[in-house]
């Protein structure tokens, strides 16, 4: 390529001062020489024709920063990798297409504008919601990060699922000894507020700056005050009379009480729901809790406590559900004696449990059990998804029985054993030479339970029936209540199996779909203890390095909204997939620059043109546009085809065409695009209008969309265009969506060169032939 | 001597045997009772003389178990151990003290199968040889 | 002999090699280490009998670390400066040497498998003895022989302390024996041998063979004969020489070798 | 307050007036209880000497169990508290904090463990209790010597080390320097990304990706890792290693050793010209060889740094052969980015915290003769991964030996849940396999597919639902017992597979699902950084789910496959999880070391054998108060006490083990008092 020639083709634009060459401009060396020209000269726009900018407009944005120059007033024009690279066989055709993109380039500087970046402080605190072992682990690290966390939980006592099972697989540790140390670090923790029987209300606020409102619950029992004596609960009317809910309802409580004795914190609460009291009005003659309370921390005058607290991150823990076996009628759950779930399992053989570790049903010691895994998972209708810990568990489980029972049998019905953790595998084959019948099932054969005589049948295809006294689900999880709530008022989605969704599954699993707020435990999806303590340290990981930053810095551009033009619609704000558009008690909507992302689907959703994104806005484009398509027409009439080109996954495979040497046709050209959401109708016929004759619209495929699904909503755009444009009597074959990822180069030659070969059997478009005539 | 039950003292180190007898335990490996746990950091910090106190307490046997050579947390400390065990067992053969009543031996954090092994076959082994009446016996020759 | 000793001496004062020189001197009957220096009448000078006299030279270094000292030694002499420099208590570096060789008498007396320095100045040098009847006996016995064998010896230990005193190489200020927590005081005869057990253990990689510890002993334990023992061991396991190269560290300090 | 009083009692005289201990004794639910009885230990320790009050708990762990010791310890002026629970590996940490809570120092709590060492192993409650009441008589002997100790202080180096420069590196790298601290990144390759960037796609697929026929590994992860690159506080040394580590929490000295790539990255401009002129061509490792590259080559296009890189095993200017003297690349460079003279150098650097990350090796399926690895149309997953990928030696064409398969078949679990050697399970094998097997489905929709499987797991987020549609994609399941026969047999150029139970298949392709295996430097690694590896080979965790990422060496964390197989996902947790962990230790202002430290007395004669023993140069010989003695540096002493053997006359003692403290434990094994 001649590139003295296209320096001096350059020099002739009015509006140039000066132009250069160099071997390498992203040396050190040139760089220096671009600083040195800024501040000579007095430049307030550089353009810099090179490599990809994929490559370099980090280096040169730096460049100019430092020579005190808006990083944003750089433009580049990509003549290697979309050029040089792929029309080597043309070096003419190369040379005059380079100076087309220099000319574009050159007139698009003219009309972008330098940017601000734009703070907001960032409240040096986060809130943990849930204190199951994922929101204490969260919570411990984000504490020893050297920040503020506010731990919430619903219930009384942190702890969460793990503190209501007795042993953990597959080391069969004592899973109190492993949590309740943990439970009272967290509560020892100096950077740890606990703000235990608590909801969550109410998100406000974005990333760096939440305002949670949070609902206290009256405990009717002054914490200060509460030493923890257990009085209250001794002298309640009800002690022993209300099913207490931390035992599966297998054991029985008061209305004052604590869920467990190693409650974290050791602080009573007396149960509105079963205190007759609150709710008869009268509890004897006096109030006994009240007079065995030494401390005198009984008070039935507290309300319930609405808080406002301020956070720059938010981490949700908040667990799972057990799926409800009564779902399943032949299973016989909560109407057959003996046929329990996994959790009443570990409640009625846990030592702290109601029945303190001596286990039975109904008095009576199994001498037979049976396990049935898989109960709410992996079903063809309801719950898809696999539970990941119901193989394992059930496994230690039956393991435990099989210590009991003795010579007694113990069946496990399962369809694939998953024991893929650290020592799992190990567990199960010791589980199984123990003398467990593994019996292998497809999840669809039929499996009934019934009575039979004193005890238990299971009776399933393909095995002769089992008599067990006792039957074990290996129930799943489900999503926690109140997920559909929470993802409501965060604003953030969930997957189909309806847990919190992940903002990448693979990539970043720990993020949520909203800045600033992220995932730790089941609330993304059913996993193990170490998987959780794991997603909880990296949720801690994320929240601290938000919490790091003294400032939150919007990355330019960000949308502005024109006010004048703003109609409130609020369409930018339903288009807008990272919630950055505020919408709450104001007339007109406000963009929050420091989440807004830069895509710009909304100015190309606006119907009123009231919000634009900055250098991206009809003037640039088409500025650009009319350069590409007319500064340098390509000779002897050949079709020019045009691309919109999304920054990611179109324009990295445009780029990777040059590195891996692929010819394209030397009349194609890109215009690139922050993401294909961004493309207007308006620019494609302006396309056409100024002379293309095939356009392209490329971007991700859809819903790998770099901006979630700016891509389908090119592809809508692009289809509502080629409707304008056959009515105004343009084959409508001209435009064209495509969706590529960023490693397929290959594919992106085809689609090129497909696309010129349509325009040439097209022929030029109308608005050429009117020229021409 | 079948009912003879050893005392039995062990020295383990912090990182690899004792967490291999952490782990015997977490796996219930059952064991003989008679081997008692002397925690300390590295192996490398038994003393030969702890082990004649012991014979003198009338302790029945001693083992001290460390890492694997290479694999000591202190690089080395074991290899220290080692050198001295087999020096001192040969002196308490030349002084008549049957060698065998003390083992040095490795066992990984990991290995908690051949921890309980170790603990067991040892056990078995001071059985054989019968109490430490090294003190009684003497008493009985100059008598 | 003692001429001969004497002329050497002369020598390194007449070529300044040396400041002072230790040796015995013969008093009034009384043989006790002296430091000669060049003024001195070397007529008192003699060679024998034997005296660790390396005890005496740590104690002179201590007080004058810069003097050029001359030090009169036999075989045993040596390897108790070598053991002494090991453990900083000497600095060769100031010492010259001046060698005797022992008798075939005096090796025998003390059953020296090195009765002689590395550099011979006085006298001729004479085969070591290798066999040790004692060893030999002990050897065919069988655990229980040798345990009554060692028992029916210490039985005679009074913790006198006298074999600790006279080591030339125990230089602890702190004697562990004389703890209570490892050696239970005031108890005689020992119920169990950890007294010398220990003794035994820590003499594993510095007994010279010098025999003081024998000749100090009023109940004539043959101390040596297990120190021997296990300094034999020692030479096998380790291949470890004691007394020979200073710059040899003792094996119980080093690591592995086929470790690295 | 604590503070205050620990001060109080450094400080000033220790007074240790008579020890007054107290003695607690945990049930652990059953776990103890069990097979000891608890109350009858309780009550023996209550009599012996020093023992002010004994006292029996469910849960000694728990708020309540501490509270009692707490409570005690003020009521009874207790000066010693014993513990006997379980091992002081679990909980000491625990006691420790709440004893001090009390304001007694932590060095005044002594442990016995009479779970895992006692009634985990023990089936007779009668040798059991006896066991039990000896392991708590040792300890309460031993408490009356324990003296308080305060532990050295030391600054932090407020600079990460990420070893290994993966998916799991990466990641733990960027949230290290997202997080504000200055990191290195070391990767022995000279690319980033280790195995991640050879793959096609990455499970589970999404919408999008099920569809698309192109790569998805290199489009998602070639830009996190470019962000890696950019990422001022990040210090990428490729083509690097650690070679050598010295130090301790907060405070390790690294030395990298950086081997030269030859080729400047920000002069190569990839126009490709050197490979062009490079004489020399070798077997590309990466394609398993079935492609052949230069000695001078781009890794990848999804290599990250972007740039050439030459290889001077295989180069002719190295190897004395063509291009001796006359390296014909340099010539051809026309932007003078290769510097054939470039020599290795070492970086040294200090560092707070460490996170492993050297990942794991594929199982080599070679051992598998009936399963005939070597026969060309069995291939490993790694292998088909290449020949799926875009990137690979096919273009994204499925070919073997040049022409496509039409029945493929997969086996699972190949190298993993074997009765012996890998007894575990590789965790992402059924996932890939799905995947693959989706993948020939999709390129080739008429081929038969059958996978022989043994149990489907998959377990992760949307891993079931993709597994269902993949087998309602015509993949045929064959399930299979693991101990059952199961073998590939030759069948003119095609081969058959033979399961017991099943009819044979005859494939013209069969992809063996290998799991992961330890790395074989796996060794080296582990004694370098100090850690342990568990029976399976892989680095082992502090604690399985106390500490899952932590390792037994204080600031050096796991991240990725090098703990355990795990999938990205996973491995992605886990490595912003080290990175947490390890900005807990850069952002404290000081971290306090072990109490434990070794010591000389006055009684020391200079002799010097503890300096030769300590592995550390903890300890010298220095001058004081006209004598030469041993000081031990404290900030250096590791607390392995192999000095204190070393030292004849016991002037050198270890504090919280001297041999004091240890000799009554001794003593208390011979006097039985049951």
């Amino acid at each position: 390529m001649d590139v003295d020639r296209l320096s001096e083709q350059a020099r002739s634009y009015p509006e140039v001062v000066l132009t250069k060459t160099h071997p390498f401009l992203c040396s050190e060396e040139g760089q220096t020489l671009i600083q040195n020209d800024i501040k000579e000269n007095g430049l307030d726009r550089v353009v810099v024709a090179a490599c990809s900018p994929k490559l370099h407009e980090r280096t040169f944005k730096r460049a100019l920063e430092e020579a005190e120059l808006n990083p944003h007033c750089l433009e580049m024009a990509n003549i290697r990798e979309q050029c040089a690279w792929v029309h080597m066989k043309e070096p003419e055709k190369a040379t005059a297409k380079a100076g087309s993109l220099i000319a574009a380039s050159l007139a698009r500087a003219s009309t972008i504008e330098p940017l601000e970046i734009e703070e907001s402080e960032v409240t040096k605190a986060a809130m943990v919601i849930g204190g199951g072992v994922a929101g204490i682990q969260a919570a411990l690290d984000i504490a020893d990060n050297g920040f503020k966390v506010y731990l919430v939980e619903k219930e009384p006592s942190i702890g969460g699922k793990m503190a209501q099972l007795d042993k953990t697989f597959p080391t069969l540790d004592c899973s109190a000894c492993i949590l309740t140390p943990k439970m009272v670090d967290a509560a020892r923790h100096p950077n740890i507020e606990l703000v235990t029987y608590a909801d969550v209300k109410e998100v406000k606020g974005s990333i760096g700056n939440f305002t949670v409102k949070v609902l206290k619950k009256p405990r009717y029992i002054d914490v200060d005050k509460c030493v923890g004596c257990g009085n209250c609960a001794e002298e309640c009317r009800m002690a022993g009379r209300v099913p207490n809910e931390f035992d599966e309802n297998l054991g029985k409580r008061g209305a004052a009480y604590i869920p467990f004795p190693q409650a974290v914190p050791l602080k009573y609460v007396i149960d509105p729901n079963s205190c007759l009291l609150i709710t008869k009005g009268v509890c004897g003659k006096t109030l006994k809790c009240a007079d065995a309370c030494k401390p005198g921390a009984v008070d039935f005058d507290q309300k319930p406590e609405e808080v406002d607290i301020d956070v720059g991150a938010i981490v949700i823990a908040t667990g799972y559900d057990l799926y409800d076996a009564k779902l399943k009628k032949d299973l016989g759950y909560g109407e057959l004696e003996g046929v329990i779930n996994g959790m009443d399992f570990e409640r009625l053989i846990c030592a702290n449990g109601p029945l303190e570790g001596d286990f039975s049903i109904n008095g009576k010691k199994p001498t037979t059990a049976a396990f049935i895994s898989c109960v709410g998972s992996r079903e063809k209708d309801g719950n898809h998804h696999c539970s990941r810990f119901c193989c394992m568990y059930s496994a230690k489980q039956a393991h435990m029985i099989k210590e009991r029972v003795g010579d007694g049998n113990v069946a496990v019905y399962y369809t694939d054993m998953r024991a893929f953790g650290k020592d799992f595998e190990e567990f199960f084959v010791r589980v199984k030479t123990e003398g467990i019948d593994y019996r292998r099932r497809e999840l669809d054969s039929e499996l009934k339970i019934e009575k039979k005589g004193e005890g238990l049948v299971v009776k399933a295809n393909g095995y002769p029936d089992f008599d067990a006294d006792l039957v074990v689900l290996s129930v799943g999880a489900t999503p926690v209540e109140g997920t559909g709530f929470l993802s409501n008022a965060m604003r953030i989605e969930r997957s189909p199996d309806g847990f919190f969704k992940e903002s990448h599954p693979v990539l970043s699993p720990a993020d949520s779909m909203g800045p600033g707020i992220f995932l730790a435990g089941c609330a993304q999806g059913p996993k193990d203890i170490p998987d959780s303590v794991a997603q909880a340290s990296a949720a801690a990981a994320k929240v601290s390095e938000i919490l790091s930053m003294d400032k939150i810095e919007s990355d330019p551009p960000t949308a502005n909204v024109i006010r004048s033009k703003c109609a409130a619609c609020l369409t930018c704000s339903r288009v807008c997939p990272y919630n950055a558009i505020e919408t709450s008690g104001v007339t007109f909507a406000q963009v929050i620059p420091t989440q807004c992302v830069g895509c710009g689907i909304c100015t190309a959703s606006c119907p009123g043109e009231a919000i634009v994104l900055p250098n991206f806005e009809d003037m640039n484009v088409e500025t650009t546009l009319e350069k590409l398509l007319a500064s340098n027409p390509t000779p002897s009439g050949e079709q020019q085809i045009i691309a919109f080109c999304c920054d990611h996954g179109a324009y990295e495979a445009a780029d990777l065409c040059g590195t891996m040497r692929l010819d394209l046709p030397v009349q194609f050209k890109i215009l690139r695009l922050p993401c294909s959401g961004k493309v207007e109708v308006q620019h494609l016929l302006r396309a056409v209008e100024l002379g293309a004759d095939g356009v392209m619209v490329i971007g991700c495929k859809d819903g790998n969309c770099h901006y979630r699904n700016g891509s389908e909503r090119a592809g809508n755009r692009v289809a509502a265009a080629k409707e304008l444009l056959k009515e105004i009597g343009v084959d409508e074959s001209r435009l064209e969506m495509f969706n590529l990822s960023s490693s397929l180069a290959e594919e992106f030659r085809e689609i090129v060169v497909n696309m010129t070969e349509r325009a040439r059997t097209l022929g030029p478009t109308f608005q050429k032939r009117e020229v021409s005539a | 001597m079948t009912d003879f039950e050893p005392n039995i003292l062990a020295f383990c180190c912090n990182w690899c045997s004792y967490a291999a007898a952490d782990l015997a335990g977490i796996g219930r490996m059952k064991q003989p009772t008679n081997v008692k746990i002397v925690r300390v950091m590295c192996s490398g910090r038994v003393k030969p003389e702890f082990v004649i106190k012991a014979l003198a307490d009338g302790v029945d046997g001693v083992l001290i178990l460390g890492c694997h050579i290479g694999d000591c947390h202190y690089v080395s400390g074991n290899h220290r151990t080692k050198k001295r065990f087999e020096i001192f067992s040969k002196l308490l053969g030349h002084m008549g003290i049957d060698p065998r009543r003390i083992r040095l031996d490795w066992a990984s954090a990991a290995e908690a199968i051949e921890f309980a092994k170790i603990i067991t076959d040892f056990t078995e082994t001071i059985k054989e040889l019968g109490p430490n009446n090294y003190a009684g016996k003497h008493e009985r020759a100059t008598a | 002999m003692n001429e001969q000793l004497r002329e050497v001496v002369k020598g390194l004062f007449a070529r300044d090699e040396v400041e002072v020189v230790v040796s015995l001197k013969l008093n009034e009957g009384c043989v006790a280490p002296h430091m000669y220096s060049k003024e001195d009448d070397l007529s008192s000078m003699v060679h024998s009998p034997k005296y660790p006299i390396g005890i005496v030279v740590s104690m002179i270094q201590k007080k004058y670390p810069d003097t050029k000292i001359g030090v009169v030694i036999r075989g045993c002499d040596e390897r108790i400066l070598i053991e002494l420099a090991k453990r900083n208590q000497v600095n060769l570096d100031n010492i010259v040497l001046v060698g005797i060789a022992c008798t075939e008498e005096d090796a025998k007396d003390c059953l020296c498998e090195t009765p002689f320095p590395t550099k011979i100045d006085i006298g001729e040098k004479v085969e070591g003895i290798t066999t040790d009847e004692n060893i030999e006996k002990i050897s065919q016995m069988d655990m229980d022989e040798r345990f009554d064998y060692w028992m029916g010896q210490f039985d005679k230990c009074m913790k006198c302390y006298g074999c600790v005193y006279a080591c030339p190489t125990c230089i602890c200020e702190n004697c562990i024996l004389e703890e209570d927590m490892w050696v239970k005081t005031g108890e005689l005869p020992p119920e169990f041998p950890s007294f010398h057990l220990i003794r035994a253990y820590h003499s594993t990689d510095r007994c010279v063979d010098c025999h003081e510890c024998e000749r100090a002993c009023p109940a004539h334990i043959p101390l040596v004969t297990l120190y021997r023992m296990i300094r034999k061991d020692v030479e096998d396991m380790f291949g470890y020489k004691i007394g020979t190269d200073v710059n040899e560290k003792p094996p119980l300090v080093t690591v592995l070798e086929e470790e690295g | 307050m604590t503070e205050e009083h620990t001060h109080e009692v450094v400080d000033g005289t220790p007074e240790m007036d008579e020890p007054r201990i107290g003695v607690y004794i945990c049930d652990c639910g059953v776990n103890i209880a069990a097979t000891v009885d608890t109350k009858a230990v309780t009550e023996h320790a209550s009599k012996l000497p020093y023992v002010v009050i004994a006292k029996n708990y469910k849960y000694m762990c728990s708020d309540p169990g501490q509270n009692l010791i707490k409570d005690d310890i003020k009521e009874y002026n207790l000066n010693r508290v014993v513990v006997a629970s379980c091992t002081p590996r679990m909980h000491e940490p625990t006691f420790r904090a709440a004893v001090v809570e009390a304001g007694l120092n932590p060095c005044l709590f002594e442990m016995a463990n009479i779970r895992e060492h006692c009634s985990w192993i023990h089936k007779e409650m009668d040798s059991a209790t006896v066991k039990a009441i000896k392991i708590v008589e040792l300890s309460v002997a031993r408490a009356p010597l324990l003296e308080p100790l305060t532990a050295a202080e030391v600054g932090v180096t407020r600079v990460g080390l990420v070893v290994g420069g993966g998916i799991a590196g990466v990641r733990a790298a960027r949230d290290i320097a997202d997080r504000g601290f200055p990191v290195h990144l070391v990767e022995r390759e000279p690319y980033l990304g280790g195995r991640i960037i050879w793959l096609s796609k990455l499970f589970p697929l999404r919408k999008c990706e099920e569809d698309c026929v192109g790569d998805c590994a290199p489009c998602f992860v070639t830009p996190e890792l470019k962000e890696a690159v950019n990422n001022p506080n990040i210090h990428v040394h490729v083509n690097s290693e650690v070679s050598d580590l010295d130090g301790y929490v907060g405070n390790f000295n690294v030395k990298i050793k950086e081997n030269p790539l030859y080729v400047d990255k920000d002069r190569c401009t990839l126009c490709g010209e050197c490979t062009k002129v490079c004489p020399v061509s070798v077997k590309n490792d990466n394609d398993y060889g079935m492609s052949e590259r230069k000695a001078i080559y781009r890794p990848s296009e999804a290599a990250v740094p972007v740039t050439y890189v030459l290889d001077d095993v295989n180069c002719s200017y190295f190897t004395g052969g063509q291009c001796e003297g006359h390296p014909l690349c340099v010539d051809a460079c026309k932007f003078g980015a290769i510097n054939i003279d470039a020599k290795e150098r070492t970086v040294e650097a200090e560092v707070g915290a460490i996170v492993v990350a050297t990942g794991s090796d594929n199982y080599d399926a070679s051992q598998k003769s009936e399963l005939l690895p070597q026969h060309p149309r069995v291939m490993t997953a790694p292998e088909f991964e290449r020949i799926s990928s875009h990137l690979g030696p096919t273009k994204g064409e499925l070919l073997v030996n040049g022409t496509k398969p039409e029945k493929v078949a997969f086996i699972s679990c190949v190298g993993s849940r074997e009765g012996t050697g890998n007894t575990y399970c590789s965790r992402v094998c059924c996932m890939y396999t799905a995947k693959e097997a989706h993948t020939v489905r999709k390129k080739l929709p008429d081929a038969k597919i059958t996978v022989y499987y043994t149990d489907v797991r998959t377990f992760g987020k949307g891993h079931d639902e993709f597994y269902v549609k993949v087998l309602n994609e015509d993949v045929q399941y064959r399930q299979r017992e693991l101990g059952h026969r199961l073998e590939v047999v030759e069948n003119g150029p095609n081969v058959v597979v033979r399961a017991e139970g099943h009819d044979d298949f005859e494939a013209d392709l069969v992809v063996l699902a290998t799991g992961m295996v330890p790395r074989s430097d796996a060794a080296e690694v582990m004694r370098l950084f100090n850690i342990s590896r568990s029976a399976d080979g892989f680095y082992l965790e502090a604690h399985p789910k106390l500490r899952p990422i932590d390792t037994f060496t204080d600031g050096v964390f796991l991240a990725g496959c090098c703990q355990f197989p795990k999938d990205i996902t996973d491995t992605m947790f886990q490595a912003s999880g080290a990175a947490a962990r390890a900005c807990g230790i850069l952002s404290s202002p000081k971290l306090s070391l072990g109490e434990a430290v070794a010591f000389a007395d006055e009684t020391c004669t200079g002799c010097g054998q503890c300096v030769e023993t300590c592995q550390y140069s903890a300890i010298s010989l220095e001058e004081k108060d006209g004598k030469v003695v041993a000081v031990v540096n404290d900030i250096l002493c590791k607390a392995c006490g192999t000095c204190i053997a070393a030292c004849p006359s016991g002037s050198m003692q270890q504090k919280h083990y001297t041999d004091e403290q240890v000799l009554a434990m001794i003593s208390a094994m011979g006097g039985s008092s049951v």
